[in-house]
C-alpha cells in the first residue's frame, strides 16, 4: 500500500517531522464531503448532550443514532454490562421514528456547522429505500445505513451477513437518494471483504467497519445472562484488533472509502486503523470512558503527523508497510 | 415536579452545566464495614450541583479490580465555597471496591452534575423523606435543601439495624424530625411505616414526599401519597454508560396516564415522580 | 434450559451447598468418552514439557497441537504479539507430518492414564478423511478435526465458514473411522449454529467451539504489521464473551456435547461456558499465562459446585436461567 | 555442544526440573537509566538456574502498563545457598516497565529454569565471551561458571560509552580478562573486535566462543571461529508465549548442513552452536 519512503522512520515529510509551525491539514473526504478533520462519533454513543463537553464544531462529522421508520421501544433492562476492557449492550434500538427524527430532532442541528450523518435502519429492502427518502432533507449531510440488522425477508438474517442482501438493499437505498450514502457493516460474518464489495458495487459512497461484535455474558451468582436480551454487542478496546483486521481487508477489497469503527480510544488506536487503510474514524464506547476521547483523538492525530513528518492526516490512510509480506490464510486456524 | 425538557425550545439546545473535570481527594473514610466517605476537591461542578443529581466517576484500576465503565454516585453534599462534592457510597462490586483504595491527594476524574434533581414546590412548608440504605445518602442533601428554605423536614430512616443507620446526624443538624425504624426490632415493617406517613400528613407536615433505596418503601410512599393527594418524587437507579443521555442503556419503565413510557434514569431523572414509579 | 429449581440461589442440592465431605462428581461424558472431568488443554497451547508443572492424569483429555499429512514450515516471526487482555498468534500450524507424528509423539504419551485427543488438520476433504485414518490407531481416544483451515476446493475458504463444506468434510472424516470425532468449529463466521448443526447432521460427536479470531495489529511506530503473516488468531480474556455467546447458540442449535474453548482462564470462566451448554472446556492462551492454569479451573469447578449445591460438575452443562427471557435478533445490530 | 532432546528415550519423558513459584523481591536497583537489578528470593529453582537458561516472569499490573503475557530474561546469577535468582533488565516497554514498577517484599511468579544453558567442552582450558548491552547480562554467570571450573575468561564488552558497560566487575571479579570495546572510541569496530579474537586464539586462549546480545558481533565471531576451528555458542531471544516448548511463537531460523531449520528458541535454546546461527 502507499507509504512514505522509509518503512522505519518518518515519513513523508523527512525524518525529523515537521516544524511546529507549520500547520497539519486535517481534511480528510470521503467521496464528495469533505470532512475538518477524521474523528466522528459512532452511531448510538452520540447525542445532543454531548455538546455540554465537546464542541461539535470541532468534530468531523456528527452520526446520529439509528432511527428505524416506526416508534420501538428498545430491549429489556438490564441493557448493558462489562465485560473486561469493553462492554455489551442490548439497546435494541429504541426510536421515535422518522418523523419523530425529521420534526424534533433534526431542527436540534440546524445552524451546528458540522455534517450530520443520519443513521437508519430498516426491516426490508423497501423499508430502507422509503427511510433514505424520509431522511433525504435539508439538513442532512450523508445517510449511514445501519444493515446489522434483521432482514424479515430473509428469515431474520441480518442484511450485512452476506453479500447478495447487501447488495440488494443497497441498491435500493442508491436508487432512493443522492445523499452521500455510508453502508455499516457487521463483524458477524465470516467475510466482510465481500460485503464490502458489494455494497461499494450497488453504490455505497463508504463503508463503515464495523458495527459491534455479537457476545454474551452470564453472571455465575445468579446464573442469569447479564442483559435482560441474553446477548449483546460487545464494543470498547477488546473488539479493536478485530476491527483493524476488518478495516485492513475492506480496504484491500474495495475503492470506496472505509471508516473505522471499533474500539479507538486514543490516537494511536486511530492512527492503527488509517494505516489499515481507514479514511476517518469513529469513536464510540470510549465517549462514554472519557467524554473528551474525540478531541484527544483530534490532537493526537496532528501530533502524530507532526511527529512522523505526514504533512496531511489523510496521508496516513493504507500507509502501513506491508507490501514485503504475505499472508498465509492457514492463520485464522492457528 | 419536574417535566421533560422541551425539544421545540431552541435550535442548539443550551447544554447543561456539566463537565468533566479531575477530582482532587480530600477526605476519604469508611463509615462502617461497608459505606465509605468520599469527599473530592472539584471547584468547577461544586457550586452547580443540587440534591439528586449525580455524577459519573471514573475509579481507579486495582490489581485486582480494572472497572472499565464510569459509576453513576448521587451527590451527598456539595460546598460550593469550599469547592467540594461529597458522596457516600456502599463497596458492592468491581468498580466501588477500585474506588475504595483510592488515597487523599490523588486525583480522579468526575462528570457532572448529571440529571434532574429533586424540587420542592413552591408552596411546600413541610416535607416528608423516606429512605433505605445508600438511598439515604442521596435524600441527606435534600434535606438540607429544604432546611436552608425554610421547609420541615420529617426523616424516615429504614436499616437493618442500628448499625447501619446512615446519616441520622446529617437529618438531625437541619432540625428534621428524624424517625428511625429496623429490621431488628420489625418497626421498619411498611405498615408502620405507612403509620408514621399517615401521622405527617395528619399533622400538616407533609406537603411532598420523597424517597430512595427500597422498591417496598416506594410502592409504600406512592400508595399513601395517590390516596391523600400528596405529590411526591422517587430517585432511581439503573446500569448505566454514558450517564448523558446517549446510550439509552439506563430506561425504567413509568406509567404515564395508564400507558408505559421508558424514560432515561440519567437524563429524565434520576428523580422523576413517585406517582408515575413502577415497582423494580 | 435445565437448572436448578430455584433462580437465584442455590442449586438442586439445597441452598446451604453440598458438605465439605460429601464428593462432587467431576465426570462429563462427550459421547462414549467419559473424562475424569471437564478440564483439558486447547490444540496449540499444550506439549508434553508441561508435565513439569501439571500432571496429565490430573487433566480430562490430552488435546495434541494440530498436525497436518505433510511437513509445514509454519510462518514467519514475530508469530505472536500481545493485545490488550488477549494475544495474536499467526503460528501457521507447523507440523512434522502425521507418520512423525504416529511414530514419535505418540509413544511419548504410552502409558498416560488420560485420554489423548489428536487434533488433525487437511486443505482437502479427502485429505482429512486420510489424515483422520491415518491416526485411528491404538493410543488415540479422540480426533478433534481442526476446520478453521483453507479449503483448497474451496478458493482457500475455510470449511467452517459455511455449513456445506464443513458437512461435506465430516461426513468423509465419519466414513473414515469409529473414533469419536470433535470438530473444532471457527468464530469467523456469520452463523455458527448452522454450521454445529451441518457437523452433528454428519455424524461429528461433539464440537469445540471456537478457535481463535482473525485479528491484525500494527505498531504504529514502524508501520508495520506487529505479526509477520500480518493477520493472526485472537485468543484470551479478549474473546470470551464472544465465545460464551457461540457455546450457547451451539448448544440451542445441536445435541451433541459442546466443547467451549475461548479465554478461560478461572473456574468462574469455566462455570460461565458450562451455564451457557458447555459440556467441557478447554483452556489455551491462559496456561501460557499460568502454566498451572487447568489445575485451578478444575478445583473451582468443584468449588462452585459445592457452594452451589450440584452434587455433579455435569449438571452445570445448560444450567443458564434464561427460560424466561426472549432473544431479539436487533440486539446485534446495537 | 548442545544436542536436541531424543523423543526415543522414554514413552513418558522425565519433565525437565522447571516450577512455577512466588520468588519475593529482595532487593531491585536501578544500575543506571535504563537497566535494572532483580533479585528475587525463589529457593527452589535457585540451585537448578545455569547460566544461558532463562525463567518466564509474570509482570505486575501499573495503573499505565498491564503486561498480558509474561516475560523472558536470562538467568543473571544464581545462589542456590541462599534461595536467590537474579536478572539484570533494560527498560524498554509494556512489561519491562512494569516490571520496574516492583517493590522490595513483594512476590512475583516465574516460571523457569527454561531453556538449554551454555555448556562448556570438557576439554577447554580458556574461553573468550563476546557481549553488548543486555546480552552481557547472560554471559556474565558464564564466566563464573566458567572460573569455578577452573577455565580462564577473555571477557570482550561492548557498549555505546564507558556508561553503558554492563558488569565489567563481574567479569573481572572472577578473574577474566576483560576488554572493553566501545562505540565512542571506535574501539567495537568489528575489525578490531576480529583483532582481539585472533589474538586470543594466537595466545592459546580460545577454546570455545560464546556470544550474545548483537547480530553483528555474532557475525563477527562466527566468521572467526569457522575460519580458525573454534566451537561456539550464542544465546538468541525471541519473542516468546509459554516459554516451555508449546506454542511455537518463538522460532528462529538456523542454517545445519545448509538447510535452513527452525528451532524453538525457548526448547532448543535459547543457547544454540554459534555455527548454525543466522542474521537476524
Ligand atoms: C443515579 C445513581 C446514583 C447512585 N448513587 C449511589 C450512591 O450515592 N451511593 C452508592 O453506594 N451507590 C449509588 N448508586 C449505585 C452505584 O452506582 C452502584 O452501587 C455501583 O455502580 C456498583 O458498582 P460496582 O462496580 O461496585 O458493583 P458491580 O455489581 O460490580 O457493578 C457491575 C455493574 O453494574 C452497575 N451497577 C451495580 N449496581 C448498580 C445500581 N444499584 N445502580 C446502577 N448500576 C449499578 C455498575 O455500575 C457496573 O456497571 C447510584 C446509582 C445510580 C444509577
Ligand atoms: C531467552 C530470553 C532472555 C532474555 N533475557 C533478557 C535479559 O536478561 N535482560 C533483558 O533486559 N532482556 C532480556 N530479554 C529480552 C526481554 O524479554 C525483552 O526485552 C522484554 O520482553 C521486553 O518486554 P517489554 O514488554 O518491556 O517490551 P515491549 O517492546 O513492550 O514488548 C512487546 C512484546 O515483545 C516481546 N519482546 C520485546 N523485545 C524482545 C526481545 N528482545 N526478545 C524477546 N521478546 C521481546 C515482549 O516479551 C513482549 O511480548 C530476553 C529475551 C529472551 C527471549
Ligand atoms: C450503547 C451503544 C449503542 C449503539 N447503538 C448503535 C446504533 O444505534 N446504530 C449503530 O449503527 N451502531 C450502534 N452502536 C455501535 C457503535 O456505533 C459502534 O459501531 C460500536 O460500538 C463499536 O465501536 P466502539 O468500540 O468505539 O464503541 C452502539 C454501540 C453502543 C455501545
Ligand atoms: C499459540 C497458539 C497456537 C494455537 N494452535 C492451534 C492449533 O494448532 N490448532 C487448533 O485447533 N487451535 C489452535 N489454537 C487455538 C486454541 O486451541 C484455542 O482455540 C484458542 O486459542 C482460544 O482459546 P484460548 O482463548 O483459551 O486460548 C492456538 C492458539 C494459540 C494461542
Ligand atoms: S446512561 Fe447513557 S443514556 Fe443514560
Ligand atoms: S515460547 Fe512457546 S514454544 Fe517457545
Amino acid at each position: 500500500m502507499v507509504g512514505p519512503a522509509s518503512p522505519h522512520g518518518a515519513g513523508p515529510g523527512g525524518t525529523t517531522g515537521i516544524a511546529a509551525g507549520q500547520t497539519i491539514d486535517q481534511t480528510v473526504r470521503i467521496g464528495s464531503l469533505t470532512l475538518r478533520n477524521a474523528v466522528m462519533p459512532a452511531s448510538g454513543t452520540f447525542a445532543e448532550n454531548l455538546g455540554a463537553i465537546v464542541p461539535f464544531e470541532a468534530l468531523g462529522a456528527l452520526v446520529t443514532k439509528t432511527v428505524t421508520p416506526q416508534l420501538r421501544g428498545g430491549n429489556p433492562t438490564p441493557r448493558v454490562c462489562e465485560v473486561g476492557q469493553g462492554m455489551l449492550n442490548s439497546i435494541g434500538i429504541p426510536s421515535k421514528g422518522l418523523d419523530h427524527f425529521v420534526e424534533e430532532t433534526l431542527p436540534l442541528y440546524r445552524g451546528v456547522p458540522t455534517p450530520l450523518v443520519v443513521s437508519v435502519s430498516a426491516l426490508s429492502a423497501d423499508a430502507f429505500a422509503d427511510a433514505v427518502k424520509h431522511v433525504d432533507v435539508p439538513g442532512v449531510a450523508a445517510i449511514e445505513a445501519n444493515i446489522s440488522c434483521p432482514n424479515i425477508e430473509e428469515d431474520g438474517k441480518a442484511f450485512a451477513m452476506d453479500p447478495r442482501p447487501t447488495a440488494l438493499v443497497v441498491e435500493k437505498m442508491r436508487r432512493a437518494t443522492a445523499l452521500p450514502l455510508w453502508v455499516k457493516l457487521s463483524p458477524n460474518t465470516g467475510d466482510i471483504a465481500s460485503v464490502a464489495r458489494a455494497a461499494e458495487a450497488a453504490g455505497a459512497d463508504a463503508v463503515v467497519v464495523a458495527n459491534t461484535i455479537l457476545a454474551m455474558s452470564i453472571d455465575i451468582e445468579t446464573m442469569r445472562p447479564r442483559l435482560g436480551n441474553v446477548m449483546g454487542g460487545l464494543s470498547g478496546p477488546a473488539i479493536k484488533p478485530i476491527a483493524v483486521r476488518m478495516v485492513w481487508q475492506c480496504a484491500r477489497a474495495v475503492k470506496i472509502p472505509v471508516i473505522g469503527c471499533g474500539g479507538i480510544a486514543t490516537a494511536a488506536d486511530a492512527v492503527e486503523f488509517m494505516l489499515a487503510g481507514a479514511t476517518a474514524v469513529q469513536v464510540g464506547t470510549a465517549t462514554f470512558v472519557r467524554p473528551t476521547a474525540m478531541l484527544t483523538v483530534i490532537h493526537g492525530l496532528v501530533d502524530y503527523c507532526r511527529r512522523k513528518g505526514f504533512p496531511r492526516v489523510a496521508a496516513l490512510t493504507g500507509a502501513i508497510h506491508d507490501a514485503d509480506l504475505t499472508v498465509d490464510t492457514h492463520e485464522a486456524a492457528s | 415536579m419536574q417535566t421533560a425538557p422541551d425539544p421545540h425550545a431552541a435550535p442548539v439546545p443550551a447544554p447543561p452545566p456539566v463537565a468533566d473535570v479531575l477530582g482532587v481527594v480530600v477526605s476519604h473514610v469508611w463509615l462502617n464495614d461497608e459505606y465509605r466517605h468520599l469527599v473530592l476537591e472539584a471547584p468547577d461542578p461544586a457550586p452547580l450541583a443540587k440534591a439528586g443529581q449525580f455524577f459519573n466517576l471514573e475509579c481507579p484500576h486495582t490489581a485486582e479490580d480494572k472497572p472499565f465503565l464510569r459509576r453513576p454516585m448521587s451527590l451527598y453534599g456539595a460546598d460550593p465555597a469550599r469547592g467540594r462534592v461529597e458522596f457516600l457510597y456502599k463497596v458492592t462490586g468491581v468498580g466501588t471496591r477500585a474506588l475504595a483504595s483510592i488515597k487523599v491527594g490523588r486525583t480522579m476524574r468526575l462528570l457532572g452534575p448529571l440529571g434532574v434533581g429533586f424540587s420542592i414546590p413552591e408552596s411546600a412548608k413541610h416535607i416528608v423523606v423516606l429512605g433505605r440504605g445508600v438511598g439515604l445518602a442521596t435524600l441527606a442533601p435534600l434535606a438540607e435543601a429544604a432546611a436552608a428554605q425554610g421547609v420541615g423536614v420529617t426523616a424516615i430512616l429504614s436499616a437493618r439495624s442500628p448499625a447501619t443507620v446512615m446519616s441520622a446526624e446529617r437529618f438531625a443538624a437541619v432540625g428534621a424530625a428524624v424517625r428511625i425504624v429496623l429490621d431488628t426490632d420489625g418497626s421498619s415493617d411498611p405498615a408502620n411505616v405507612e403509620a408514621i406517613l399517615r401521622e405527617a400528613v395528619a399533622a400538616g407536615r407533609a406537603d411532598a414526599f420523597y424517597t430512595c433505596g427500597s422498591n417496598r418503601l416506594m410502592l409504600t410512599m406512592q400508595r399513601v401519597g395517590r390516596e391523600l393527594n400528596i405529590p411526591g418524587e422517587v430517585a432511581l437507579e439503573q446500569q448505566m454508560a454514558c450517564g448523558l443521555g446517549m446510550c439509552f442503556c439506563c430506561v425504567r419503565n413509568f406509567s404515564v396516564d395508564g400507558t408505559v413510557e421508558a424514560r432515561r434514569v440519567c437524563t429524565e431523572g434520576p428523580v422523576f415522580p413517585l406517582a408515575e414509579a413502577m415497582s423494580w
